[in-house]
């Protein structure tokens, strides 16, 4: 019996370049005019700009309208638990560093349910790449404010308006200093195609949280109001600044700054780990002396 | 029980004063002179104080249950005489401290201080009990500093003066106890635990990764796992929580790392939602259950069987899962290696369920033949592989070939929500009706493979034993002292509770006269279980339910006066 | 099934179109005309698009359950004729627009173009079935403008013109379809869904706290219980996870306020180890499970039953709990209304079992009188008390007066650890033991008020159903359908499937030729809880697990063959 | 029947000071040597300065050695499950807002396990007090590394040591305007205990992280190593102002600093909840009329 063996990410390549069409095209199950069509479209795109063919890729998804995305284009796919997303990514990670790991989920995933699996990701400073579709607002169940809705908001499950306050998550991220903190806007699509592509491209923990209208359940935050304040920022803010970059990430409201707010590099959770140094779990045999070793330790 | 083969040695005194390390000690020393051991560890949920014991029952047989009655009380502790003055007999020895100035009828004063200084009065006491067993001090002398010799090289010598002197106190004072027989040779075996074990199991079985979230008195299988991830090769991380845990773990099994999670009854609610997702996606997992008296946080250190239910039931929704439980520290590895290869080949959860008895008591077990015991290997060959390449593939079986992410340009897809046969989300409902016929044909797969309950003794008793997990051996033993009697008794063990095949037992049940249901809970869980799957009721039981586990004079008294 | 009594109304379309605006309407107009209803809501797991449907049968006498033959198909889609077509009888009408180029034998083509603008396309559609149907045309308005007048007064014209046209041009050119016969005068009846009565019944039992995670099909009780949280003063919140919303509404509920939670598989699998702190701080606490096709994420707008054996064993540990499975709308209303009062009595976990079909099908339902249903009053009576207060004192029946905190001198101290009467922390085995013992014994108090099985029909049947919950409908129109036929059918359905009293419903079980146990899932879970329970071993079933309801054609098409 | 009714907070207070006899002398389950004993020491100091009586208040706690310290002192008190002292105080305080309501448990407890609820219930402003053990180390399951251990800590779960960042749980509290934040050491029991006073009165959800030795696990992080880096925030340090306030979150290592370290005045989660302004949810009832109402909207 002949079982698979993978070829490292870096060889085997085809000669041929990537193309959108390797990422396929299909029917999905949003609303018409939702932004989720753009973001589709912007991870495809930066896909393909990092060259990277399906069977290199594991996408790992929660669930809600987000999580469906990796539904639509070609690559391999485990679509867990709501809010779960970036533990099974972390598990897949570890097991097998070779894979490019990118979790896609919403924002009610990532950071209601998912709450502590977020923060914990950022500590762990895993090699893997979270989307987060940010619709302030729990689309798959209709409607009901999410940790990014607005303090205030009014929705069939708080009629009186959201109680809460807003959960900031690019301001979270930073004061953390998650390794790659990144916001993008589904109504600029290359931009927010580019920015994956650094976030795929960077080692470390990379989040891209993507404001995306919902049309059908957040009158508040659309399209208009996004484009109305997101601004791209300039040149020279350096992303390696980190006080810089946490006033960034406060700024919210009149204007929305879009694009690489803090990145550094430092060491990666893989790194802790001797044994992922000679590369993939997946398949490793430990030698019957070595066990042998171990279990004289009983004697 | 019969004093000639047995000793009961309890070592009793405050979490602190290093009874572990000496009961530790003393169990590898029996081990190595050739002797049995049952270890039983009984201690509180605190770091210091509260009364512990350690409890060694040794003898040259195979000693497979604790028992009660004490021969040797090695009382650290005024306390520890006082709690376990009814369980001494005529012909036992209280080791006490003499300047304790305990009194009582047993009482063997040893002057420690004169033996040795206060840091090392554990191993003074551990030289007094050695010579009381008639152990060789030069094996014991050996075994003190491989533990101590490299942590702390300053008090080598130390404590092999302590040790000499309290060895050689003893000898020339000690006119009373009865050393033990002289035991057989016996090379090469090892002295561990169920949890050590459990964890062994899962090293030959290949396990490559480990997620844990520390929980009594599951935490020790991370712990040694943890010892060896670099040598063996595999990723053990402390996760956030337990649903971080078993999700990590799914996720790297998923991607083809043989993957395994341990925890107790509180953690392991936690991790319920996961263990659906495992049966809906078809991912191998393995979880420990180490059970606990509960509900909540109950007695976190103390022992029971009540959580089967819970498990036969955890997670939403139907999908095929296998249970096993271990009644011996041997079967606490074969069945765990046996786990990870029942998870693969019928890709879902698969249980070992323990219990902090089992956990933590200590035996003599001999060496494992690793050969025996191949890894699991995560995937299936090509050979198996149609296209186009679908993950969960409608078959004979139910079972479809899984591939591992990466490791061909096949993609593979899964969801957590029904799915066609390629893995993608439906809302088709008559995929949905034969996906759910697919997942739980499997079942009869398993159902070939489930380790068949052993009966031991007659087929026609007059009284049955039925037991599982953890009780084996006290049951066993209970039978064996009420054969001992004349008593016509038959034991019926299940060392895997689900599934069950009733032809494997049924006509068991049926040919005895009274047949009484041993388990650790109060509701008779495995009985109704029984009764559930063959419609045979039991109708006697001993049930346990205070913390402790049973024990063969617990058994014995607490049968119920004949119908 | 008489077409004479009723008729079955099926909408048809995307989500979006506004099929389920049509339908509640319609609902609505046809229960205030003195009809009843029976609501079957079919749709899928997205926002927009899709195949959904919204399914009314109705007619003159009591309506106990949908109906798959269909007469008359309200196609939004030329997609709805197509899935539908096998359904339709010779009788039959399909209302379709006469732009959609639709062609079929039973194809009655609206021109609603020349009826209506594009956003009142709806309005003129029910103005058609409404005129079909025979309803008054002032009613509906009337409902039109209810509904959308304060919000949309600008559009109201614009209805209102749309239906009195619709309604005209039907009245016209229909002359095949035969409207409802006149129904009788029935004042006050409401209508609603079984979340709503859920909601409805918590209120009435005083719910002053209610926290959740939204998940379908439970979301829409908080959704009422928020809208009403000003008026009634009560605090609605939702959590950031299951885990967060269960744990805040024992606290809640330790402090006083009668808290309820409710959620689905997944969000329930995240509650369970509340489930077991509730068991043991005997913390009363109602939790509602809304069932939906398993596992994992599953089916999450579809119907199932597969949870039973879950919710019965959630939770780690042994401690009691009462399980309710309304079949009906006004048994979700009065169930979870008691569902408060056993928790307040026995000082635990209740649930109510639910599921997609039962939550969403709206009913005619009488007005409750609500002085029958009187508020919790949360904690004991002064006189209760006995000094020094101890919130876990040892009683006969297991039951210990609560107080709550801060309402008197006395301490109010419970633990999740096992603990003395006096709530505190102890690792002293013997009370553990009497612990025990003391929260199992509320079981008895519990069994003596379970709501017993219905039996309908003579004792010694030919053929008897078993059922449990949201299937009570279908099984009992089944029957009638069989007797009418000339057969000797009974059903037993039960409404609380926990704690079982066997001697309610044994005899019933061996005094029929044949037991036929009908429910929505694939391992027949509530005939292995009877034969656990019983030994009674049911041998026949009817069973679903395609996520579509249980109706009476898919009982009678799949009763087994006689053995 | 009678049933007792709560006299409120303000209301019927008995004429003479509470002492700390009030909250009387237990035995405890605790290491001899273990900072715990201090801080139990400084929270009956602060209940007392108060003048709080023991039925007055509510302790919630969670599992770990630091969440057995309620049982050691007269309140009411509910021992909920690990990591969820936070939600079970949140609807208690909910439900009866007269009570007062105090959270105390471990690092393990409220940044591990816990921590979704963690910055769930910052970001609801909810008027109770966590009160945080920080050893830097899970205790009662005898010494694994917590959130909060420094990266690198070895134990017998890390013996290649603790692969993630450190948590900072002040600097995301901070980053997140919790609206107290404070930061005590049980080696300064009387600054602990007056900082405990100030949390308690203090109306929204205050936070005191409390650094506290563990003398059997927690070698690394010892009472010498606290004691030497300790000190109290100068005088002139603004709580009120938040740039100051960050900096001072990220202080750790050479320097600690003790003390209020960030504090903002405003509205409560309660404050969202109409009917709580008429007080407690306990005993309220509906009429029947209210009711009818409601249910005339199904008519
Ligand atoms: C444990 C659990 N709880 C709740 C749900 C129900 N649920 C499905 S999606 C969702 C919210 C999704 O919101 P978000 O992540 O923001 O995604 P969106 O739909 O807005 O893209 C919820 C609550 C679930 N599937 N599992
Ligand atoms: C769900 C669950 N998981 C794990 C445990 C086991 N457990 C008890 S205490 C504890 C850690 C306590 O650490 P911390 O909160 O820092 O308290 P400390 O003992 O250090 O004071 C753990 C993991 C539990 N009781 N429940
Ligand atoms: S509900 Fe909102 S997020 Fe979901 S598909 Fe529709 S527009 Fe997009
Ligand atoms: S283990 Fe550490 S934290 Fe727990 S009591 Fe002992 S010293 Fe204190
Ligand atoms: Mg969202
Ligand atoms: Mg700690």
């Amino acid at each position: 019996m002949i079982y698979p063996t993978q070829p490292p990410l870096t060889k085997g390549r085809r000669k041929s370049m990537v193309t959108l069409n390797d990422y396929g095209q299909y029917e999905t199950a949003w609303c018409p005019g939702c932004g989720n069509f753009q973001l589709l479209k912007a991870v495809k795109q930066a896909l393909v700009a990092s060259n990277l063919e399906p069977h290199q890729v594991l996408f790992v998804s929660g669930i809600g309208q987000a999580a469906k995305a990796p539904h639509y284009l070609n690559a391999n796919f485990f679509n867990g638990l709501h809010g779960r997303s970036l533990p099974a990514a972390t598990g897949a990670k570890l097991a097998n560093p070779n894979l490019k790991v990118i979790a896609e989920s919403g924002d009610g995933c990532n950071y209601g349910e998912g709450g502590n699996h977020f923060i914990s990701a950022i500590r762990r400073n895993i090699d893997i790449t979270v989307i987060v579709h940010d619709n302030q607002v729990y689309g798959l169940t209709k409607g009901q404010a999410s940790p990014t809705s607005e303090h205030g908001f009014t929705t069939k499950a708080q009629p009186s308006g959201y109680p809460s306050e807003t959960f900031n998550p690019i301001g979270i991220a930073v004061a953390m200093h998650a390794s790659f903190v990144a916001r993008g806007f589904t109504g600029m699509t290359d931009h927010l195609a580019e920015i994956i592509r650094q976030a795929i491209a960077h080692k470390g923990f990379s989040l891209v949280d993507v404001l995306q209208p919902c049309v059908t359940f957040n009158k508040t935050n659309t399209f208009a109001w996004y484009k109305k304040r997101c601004y791209e920022l300039p040149k020279d803010h350096d992303p390696a600044n980190w006080d810089a970059a946490m006033k960034t990430a406060y700024e919210w409201g009149e204007k929305i700054p879009l694009g690489l707010i803090y990145k550094c590099d430092k060491p990666t959770f893989e790194d802790n780990f001797e044994v992922l140094k000679s590369g993939s779990l997946v398949g490793a045999d430990t030698p019957i002396e070595t066990l042998n070793e171990i279990i004289k330790q009983y004697r | 029980m019969n004093r000639e083969r047995t000793i009961n040695i309890v070592i009793g005194g405050e979490a602190g004063q290093g009874l572990v390390t000496v009961g530790g000690l003393l169990s590898k020393a029996l081990v190595r002179s050739g002797y049995s051991i049952c270890v039983n560890q009984s201690y509180q949920s605190r770091i210091r104080g509260g009364h512990n014991t350690f409890e060694i029952r040794t003898g040259t047989d195979e000693i497979t249950a604790p028992q009660e009655k004490i021969d040797l009380l090695v009382a650290l502790t005024n306390e520890t005489i006082d709690i376990h003055a009814g369980l001494l007999g005529t012909g036992s020895l209280t080791v006490v401290d003499a300047a304790q100035n305990a009194s009582c009828k047993t009482c063997f004063h040893v002057p420690y201080k004169e033996l040795a200084n206060a840091r090392s009065m554990n191993i003074a006491a551990l030289g007094v009990v050695s010579c009381l067993l008639g152990l060789d001090e030069e094996l014991i002398a050996g075994i003190v500093n491989e533990s101590f010799g490299k942590k702390h090289p300053e008090t080598a010598e130390e404590n092999r003066a302590a040790l000499t002197k309290s060895y050689e106190w003893t000898k020339a004072n000690n006119s009373r106890f009865e050393k033990l027989p002289q035991a057989p040779k016996r090379e090469g075996r090892l002295m561990m635990n169920g949890n050590d074990a459990v964890a062994l199991g899962a090293l030959a079985a290949g396990v490559k990764f480990y997620a844990f979230y520390p929980m009594t008195p599951s935490t020790s299988i991370g712990l040694n796992l943890a010892s060896w991830a670099k040598k063996a090769g595999l990723v053990v991380e402390q996760a956030e929580d337990e649903i971080a845990a078993i999700n990590m773990a799914i996720g790297a099994s998923f991607a083809g790392a043989p993957a395994m999670v341990a925890t107790s009854g509180g953690g392991f609610a936690l991790m319920v939602e996961a263990v659906s997702l495992s049966g809906m996606t078809e991912t191998p997992i393995v979880i420990v259950m180490g059970q606990r008296p509960a509900p909540a946080t109950g007695l976190p250190t103390r022992t029971e069987q009540s959580d089967l239910e819970f498990v036969l039931h955890s997670g939403h929704g139907e999908f095929p899962r296998a249970v096993y439980a271990p009644g011996t520290v041997e079967e606490c590895f074969w069945l765990t290696h046996r786990a990870f290869h029942t998870a693969e080949k019928f890709q879902g959860p698969v249980f070992v369920m323990t219990d902090q008895f089992l956990a933590d008591t200590f035996r003599a077990v001999a060496p494992f033949d690793l050969s025996k015991y191949p890894a699991v290997r995560a995937g299936a060959p090509l050979d198996d592989i149609k296209t186009p390449y679908m993950r969960h593939r409608f078959t004979e079986s139910g079972v479809s070939p899984r591939l591992l992410p990466g490791f061909t340009k096949h993609l593979v897809v899964t969801d957590s929500d029904e799915h066609t046969e390629d893995g993608h989300i439906t809302e088709d409902l008559s995929v949905r009706k034969l996906m759910v016929e697919k997942r739980l044909k499997k079942m009869k797969g398993m159902m070939k493979e489930t380790v068949a309950p052993e009966l031991a003794g007659v087929k026609k008793a007059d009284l049955l034993f039925v037991s599982w997990g953890s009780t084996k051996g006290s049951v066993v033993d209970a039978a064996a002292a009420l054969k001992a009697k004349g008593q016509n008794v038959s034991t019926l063990h299940f060392s895997q509770v689900w599934p069950l095949v009733p032809e494997q037992f049924v006509s068991a049940l049926e040919g005895a006269k009274r047949v009484v249901c041993v388990e650790g809970n109060a509701s008779g869980q495995f009985a109704r279980l029984i009764r559930r799957e063959t419609g045979f009721e039991i109708k006697e039981h001993v049930r346990r339910y205070d913390g402790l586990p049973i024990t063969p004079e617990y058994i014995i008294r607490n049968i119920p006066p004949p119908l």
